[in-house]
């Protein structure tokens, strides 16, 4: 492919992070105009290579040339002078800081008189926005924004920085379909202007679509390297977990039993409203107990304020309409309260929700359990250790010690223990938001192994997905939300991933989403 | 795109007032967050209808604890002849500059803060400072402006030291800047020999050079107080400075996420440096200021006023947390807590009484500050 | 050279009687625990104590900073005892909870000087004070009879809440002004012995009163602090301003008399020239001190200002 | 599945050891690792070989900088007759017993700092219950047993409130009990009319039981002073406490991400209030110590206590940012600075220079801390 200009030649990178070799021996190259996918389960040492290249990690083995000449980065700044930009796994945005300030930090546009120039940085952002897909205003503090927004915001500060090298790690983990494909429109373009993009993902399907080479870590090892548009998903797959893997998803069609939640047209007006929220304007819908139910939407549809306001988290205000859960009208007023009622939840944005990081994976995984292992307030270690145990080996988990810091975990796993945390309350019904955002292929198929098993226990979720396939595959019935409405519902048996898309959409975008696809329909 | 139409319109009728947004750091929020739901291809351009009257009252939301206890005060003032005491304009300008100390440092401390740390410190550099000034004038019979240029480099080295010892070494600064306060005031007590020293102004040796004496005195017409107008001119730089420099993004980001800073090629060591070396500078201009309204510079001066200084910081509105929070913020901080002594001692209430009564405002004050408009 | 009343409880056995005296030939340790440093006043007193023990070849003086902690200053005399003092000297934060460890050195042999402050009981050699009631009334009756014969309009600024001295100059004061009833304290206020706490409480004092005709303050430094108040809005004419402690150094109050910023200032006797003088006495005089000895207070006004400043001289 | 057998293998043999990991939140650290690594079918279960002495020790490191200063204090003593003197029993016991008050207090700041709390009340609720402590025996001629319960509640109603104005109106802990700090100060001068209460003896009105002055006196031989032994209890149950009750993982969960904990279920306004009544009764109960040992409750003690409590929490190692650190860490933290203060003492340094010391010693400490062993 571009032997003849390689931009980047990393070889043979080692790092190790006390007991975990992150990345070894691994040699990597990346070409003008290419687009190279980096494939992995999670904690294959992706992230961590990439952190290399873009001078984020600087202690390591191994070489780096750009350009066929030697570097070696004393820190991001570094990189960035040589053209190479990052887009983190994890968001790192200031929250209290505009987009326009999180897109030029560091590299602030001046006036005259080395002030700032607010002005165009904000003109600026705004077109990089637009650019990216999305219509911000470039004033608004990042912190009000959704997640997907905030991605949204790091693609295009990546764009910004006129990168020779752009590193994607998990652009779209919490982005939608339309959303996706506008950001390949972009792609294309860079590459056409000679970019060399690294694009890390654990959405099989966008691969194909997008890369032109892919290669595979393996416990931080290089595996192979292969031109992804000649396999399958499937033998992709194999390469990446070593052995096959079930990548369809399909769950059993567990028998499902009674009606274990209603939701009547479910309003809530907001004391406070924020800027962004979609709350609940008008949602009724049923969960029956066995049953996978499948929320579907556009960024801001509204999933994410149904379950908080199912779970007891949604800002106060008026609320009307009901919640019955097993014939029983609740108020669920804290996330307290929902569990004690049996209603788990497993929020969308795992670092900032979900885990104290610095926290043991032991006390991360029982907290919400707590009282089951001991008596007298008095935890009894053997029982909580051995509830952590039993939960680690059913989500095969992938840690050293019980004691390891969760933030040591790959985002994949540290997804499981979030997720193992609820299971140990023992809920009748699941809320999932995003649940298997930034977790590999293998992991995924775990988590729907593990959703099928607990609906066949008679257990009822609810999963707000932004993956169609996800939701097509897992779920027995998709409900789609529009403006805090619930506009469609399907049963996965008779309906595709397009007619999700053109109900999420509504009429006039069905007729601009198709013309998406259709410009964009695979790589010439 | 109805979407993103409704969406606007909602939010235009509502404040998004996010209570702690920094003021400095996201200025112009006239318009509400006009986000537009990014549907496939036609990203939609939403008009800016104005954030309301609302949103923009809100955004100065710590100046209505100042409102509050200023509307207080004006009621419970004592009159005479029918005039509010409280009112007059020479009362006004006493209750200012009786803050312009603790404001100034204030300000300082509202960057530290900002970056998420803490200084304890200033009060014990302002009594070096005060120590300063006075020694090198009186006793050393130096001139006005290298004893003031002195003065001020030495809280300026000082908070640097600080700042290197929490940037570089990475300990707490509440830590450091605990052995700060001690070794500052130490150092006080030994230049002075441990008692106040004395300034007197004239020519003679042992004597200040009158344009010192100046700085302690009222201009326009006898109205404003000097340390008044210096405290204005350090908050009105200071709150320009926080809106129009890239330092102050960088300041912000430190504080709101360390390591998005980092990534983004922040140099956050250096902007943690500075940051100390500006709050010891301002702590050290106060010194300045207190010697030469009390015409004495004591090695005991600006004991405690650390935790006012940060009273006032916090009252305005910024988080200790750091990321968020203005100067303005601190500004009515601290003339909230001069309005509220100011109006308890004109009234003579018992001294005890008094703390009573200022401990509830204090607590009312912030109470009122997470108040957020109704929809 | 002040005028000095002493009364003699012979009854009580003075304390180093069990132990041989030494005299003359021995070298002695003396621990003086100040109750803090803060205050001029007290960092006035190790200064005295300091150069007057310069005089005494035999003694060697170790100084410790209570910082207005009770529980310190206790703390600081136990470490005392670790190190095997010959003789204490303490001017206590306050009298009862300092009482127990004095006692305590008092019985282990350990002669102990009180300055300033009485303790309880009488398990001490010998207390050297001033009166603070007298010296209130003292001020009062120099505001009755000589500042406003005809009566007039006083402020007062207070010493900080739960300090004694603050306590016993209010009620002295109170006492001292009785006699003409034509004299008003129309407000007070707690200035905490600070000079910028007295300058602040001024201000507000000031402009809720339009007709003040003397400021007593507590203390010189209040004093100071009240006159830059009333100056800054150009009212220091119209009052006198008194305070207390008349130290002789050069931010003290006997040069603040004689540049006429206070009235009058009454000396707060500091006992440190004393309490050499007496350790003296016991150590290498093997001799006994009188059990109290009451320093009297001098009024300090214009006309003797000078020549007390330089009878007191700080660097002489 | 030989990936998971690598990745444990060379786990076990390597130390892992996060410094500032909360010791409380992770309990069960005696054995390393033993956890199956489970991947896809087989899980693997590792011999648990242990973290290695160097990480053990690094889990205990708020020591060091305790056990230097401790071995400086040995060197530096005065001698007398080849006795080192701060090695001698009773010296040893007054080092503890001068830090028992801050040390009770610092046990219950350490709570509140891991919930990522401050509460600058504790110095004045101890003079408060110092004062309630001697009027209600004294001069109410109360009974031992009631008035110590009224006056340990009062300090815990104190500390709820306090809890409660910060945990559901949400103002920062800095301003309620700044807030919290005036009050109590005033309400003991209040309670005082001013003045100190002197604490006498025996049965006759206007003296307090016998059974209270006990707390005073020394046990086991005269040696081990009460207070010593109440800190000392204090301390362990608070140690206990940390490592056996559910109670104490919400309190790290909430202090170390405040959402996720109340996302978990952590009832977080609850724990909130219940750490603050933890500390106040744990200053209101240093406060009757304070009483006891000085035979007065005294209007204007405890004065500057929150600082050195503090202090002693934050040189133990515990985060201001909250959710990491450990009551045993806290312990040593008090007595690295009592141990401090008292050789500093024994050697009779000016102290001017002793402030300059302290001040150097305590970054030093601090600096020690952030060692980390290289892997
Ligand atoms: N800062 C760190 N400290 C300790 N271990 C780390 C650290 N960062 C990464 N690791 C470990 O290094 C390994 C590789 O992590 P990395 O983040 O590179 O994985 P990844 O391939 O990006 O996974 P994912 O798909 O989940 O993002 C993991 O085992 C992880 O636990
Ligand atoms: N203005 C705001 N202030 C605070 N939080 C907000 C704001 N807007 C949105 N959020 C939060 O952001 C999250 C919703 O964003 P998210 O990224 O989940 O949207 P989405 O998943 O794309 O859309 P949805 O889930 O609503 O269909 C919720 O946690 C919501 O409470
Ligand atoms: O000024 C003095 C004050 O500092 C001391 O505490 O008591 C006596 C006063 O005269
Ligand atoms: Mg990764
Ligand atoms: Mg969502």
């Amino acid at each position: 492919m571009a032997e003849v200009a390689d931009l980047v030649r990393m070889s043979r990178i080692g790092k190790r992070y006390g007991g975990v070799q992150a990345c070894r021996e691994v040699d990597f190259t990346l070409g003008a105009g290419e687009v190279h996918a980096l494939l992995g389960e999670n904690g294959a040492g992706k992230s961590t290579l990439m952190k290399i290249l873009s001078g984020d990690v600087t202690e390591y083995d191994g070489q780096i040339e750009i350009n066929g000449r030697n570097v070696s980065f004393a820190g991001p700044t570094d990189a960035q002078a040589a053209g190479i930009a990052m887009i983190h796994q994890e968001l790192d945005l200031v929250p209290g800081l505009s987009v326009a300030d999180n897109i030029f930090l560091g590299r602030e546009l001046r006036t005259r008189w080395k002030t700032v120039d607010r002005r165009r940085m904000e003109r600026e952002a705004r077109t990089l926005l637009e650019r990216s897909g999305v219509n911000l205003d470039p004033r608004r503090p990042v912190g009000e924004l959704r997640v997907g927004e905030q991605q949204l915001v790091t693609i295009a500060k990546a764009i910004s920085l006129d990168a020779r090298v752009l590193i994607m790690d998990e652009p779209t983990s919490a982005l939608t379909t339309s959303e996706v494909e506008r950001l390949f429109v972009v792609i294309r373009e860079l590459r056409r202007g000679g970019v060399g993009i690294v694009y890390i993902s654990h959405r099989m399907e966008e691969i194909a679509q997008v890369a032109d080479r892919a290669t595979v870590l393996r416990n931080g090892q290089f595996v192979s390297s292969f031109d992804p548009r000649k396999l399958s998903t499937a033998e992709v797959v194999e390469a990446m977990v070593g052995r096959p893997v079930q990548t369809m998803f399909t769950t059993p069609d567990a028998a499902t039993g009674d009606e274990l939640l209603r939701v009547d047209n479910l309003v809530l007006k907001p004391r406070r409203p924020r800027p962004g929220r979609r709350d609940p304007d008008g949602i009724s819908l049923t969960v029956r107990s066995g049953e996978i139910v499948g929320l579907a939407g556009l960024l801001g549809a509204g999933r994410t304020e149904l379950l908080e306001t199912l779970y007891g988290v949604a800002p106060g205000g008026a609320r009307s309409g009901r919640i019955v859960l097993q014939g029983k009208e609740i108020q669920p007023r804290s996330p307290r309260h929902a569990l004690s009622q049996g209603i788990g939840f497993v929020p969308e944005d795992r670092r900032t929700s979900g885990l104290v990081l610095f926290h043991s994976i032991l006390a991360n995984t029982v907290v919400s359990s707590l009282p089951a292992y001991g008596r007298l307030g008095v935890i009894a270690r053997r029982m909580e250790r051995a509830a952590s145990v039993r939960m680690a080996d059913r989500l095969r988990l992938k840690f050293g010690r019980l004691q390891d810091d969760v933030g040591t975990l790959s985002g994949g796993n540290q997804q499981k223990v979030v997720f193992g945390r609820m299971l140990l309350t023992e809920p009748r019904l699941l809320l999932l938001d995003e649940p298997t955002r930034g977790v590999d292929i293998g992991a995924k198929s775990e988590i729907y192994r593990l959703l099928g098993e607990l609906a066949g226990q008679g257990i009822g979720v609810l999963l707000a997905s932004s993956e169609l396939p996800e939701l097509v595959g897992v779920c027995d019935r998709v409900v789609v939300l529009r403006d805090g409405r619930d506009v469609a519902s399907f049963s996965t048996a008779d309906s595709s991933e397009g007619d999700l898309l053109a109900a999420a959409m509504g009429d006039r975008a069905v007729f601009e989403g198709r013309a998406v696809f259709e410009e964009v329909g695979g790589p010439q | 795109m109805t979407n993103a139409q409704d969406r606007s319109a909602t939010d235009s009728a509502t404040a998004p007032a996010e209570v702690d947004r920094p003021t400095g750091a996201v200025p112009s929020t006239t318009a509400a967050g006009a986000t537009a739901v990014s549907a496939a291809k036609a990203p939609t351009a939403v008009a800016e209808t104005s954030g309301g009257v609302v949103a923009t009252l809100f955004r100065f939301q710590s100046v209505f604890g100042l409102l509050a206890v200023f509307i207080a005060a004006i009621i419970f003032s004592p009159r005479r002849d029918g005039e509010i005491l409280f009112l007059s304009a020479d009362n006004l300008a006493n209750v200012v500059r009786a803050v312009s100390e603790i404001g100034i440092i204030a300000v300082g401390m509202t960057f530290v803060i900002l970056i998420g740390g803490i200084d304890l410190s200033v009060g014990a550099v302002l009594g070096l400072a005060a120590v300063g000034s006075a020694v090198l004038m009186v006793e050393n019979d130096w001139g006005f402006l290298p004893s003031i240029v002195v003065v001020l480099a030495i809280g300026l080295v000082f908070g640097a030291l600080q700042g290197m010892a929490t940037a570089m070494i990475g300990i707490q600064s509440f830590i450091v800047t605990l052995a700060g306060l001690q070794i500052a005031r130490g150092l006080a007590r030994i230049w002075s020999d441990g008692q106040g020293v004395a300034i007197a102004y004239g020519n003679g040796p042992d004597e200040a050079p009158d344009s010192f004496a100046i700085l302690g005195e009222r201009t326009f017409g006898g109205l404003v107080p000097i340390p008044v107008l210096i405290f204005a001119v350090v908050a009105i730089a200071a709150i320009v400075f926080l809106r129009v420099s890239a330092f102050s993004r960088h300041l912000y980001a430190v504080g709101g996420n360390e390591k998005a800073a980092r990534l983004s090629g922040v140099p956050v060591i250096r902007v943690k440096i500075a940051v100390f070396a500006i709050c010891g500078l301002l702590a050290s201009l106060a010194g300045i200021v207190h010697a030469v309204q009390l015409n004495q510079g004591g090695p005991n001066d600006g004991i405690g006023y650390e935790l006012d200084a940060i009273a006032a910081v916090v009252i305005g509105g910024t988080s200790l947390a750091g990321g968020r929070g203005s100067v303005a913020g601190t500004v009515a901080g601290a003339l909230l807590l001069g309005v509220l002594n100011n109006v308890l001692a004109l009234n003579n209430i018992d001294s005890n009484i008094q703390l009573l009564i200022k401990g509830l405002v204090i607590v009312a004050a912030a109470a009122l500050q997470r108040l957020r408009p109704a929809s | 050279g002040c005028g000095t009343t002493s009364e003699r409880t012979s009854a009580e056995p003075q304390a180093g009687s069990s132990k041989e005296c030494k005299g003359a030939d021995g070298k002695y340790t003396i621990g003086m625990s100040q109750a803090n440093v803060a205050e001029p006043y007290r960092q006035r007193m190790d200064d005295d104590i300091k150069a007057a023990a310069k005089d005494v070849p035999q003694f060697e003086v170790k100084f410790a900073d209570a910082a207005q902690d009770n529980a310190k200053q206790v703390a600081d005399v136990e470490n005392y005892l670790t190190q095997q003092i010959d003789l204490l000297i303490i001017s206590p934060n306050e009298a009862k909870p300092l009482t127990a460890v004095v006692k305590k050195a008092f019985d282990k042999a350990i002669p102990v000087i009180v300055l300033d402050r009485k303790v309880e009981g009488d398990a001490y050699t010998g207390f050297i004070g001033g009166d603070n009631v007298e010296i209130g009334t003292a001020a009062g009756k120099f505001v009755a009879e000589k500042l406003l014969p005809s009566g007039g309009n006083v402020v007062e600024i207070k010493g900080l809440a739960g300090a004694t001295p603050q306590a016993e100059r209010n009620q002295g004061f109170a006492a001292g002004i009785k006699p003409n009833p034509k004299i008003k304290i129309i407000a007070t206020a707690s200035g905490d012995w600070l000079r910028e706490k007295g300058q602040a409480q001024m201000d507000a004092l000031l402009k809720a009163n339009p007709k003040i005709d003397v400021v007593y303050a507590h203390n010189d430094p209040m004093a100071e602090g009240a006159y830059l108040a009333a100056k800054a809005v150009g009212r220091e004419k119209e009052m006198k301003f008194i305070g207390i402690d008349a130290l002789p150094i050069p931010s003290g109050g006997i040069k603040a008399v004689e540049q006429g910023r206070l009235s009058a200032t009454f000396t707060y006797p500091t006992n440190g020239k004393e309490a050499i003088a007496a350790a003296k006495k016991i150590l290498v005089d093997c001799g006994t001190i009188e059990k109290t000895q009451t320093l009297q207070t001098r009024l300090i006004d214009k006309s003797n200002a000078a020549s007390i400043y330089a009878e007191e001289d700080p660097t002489g």
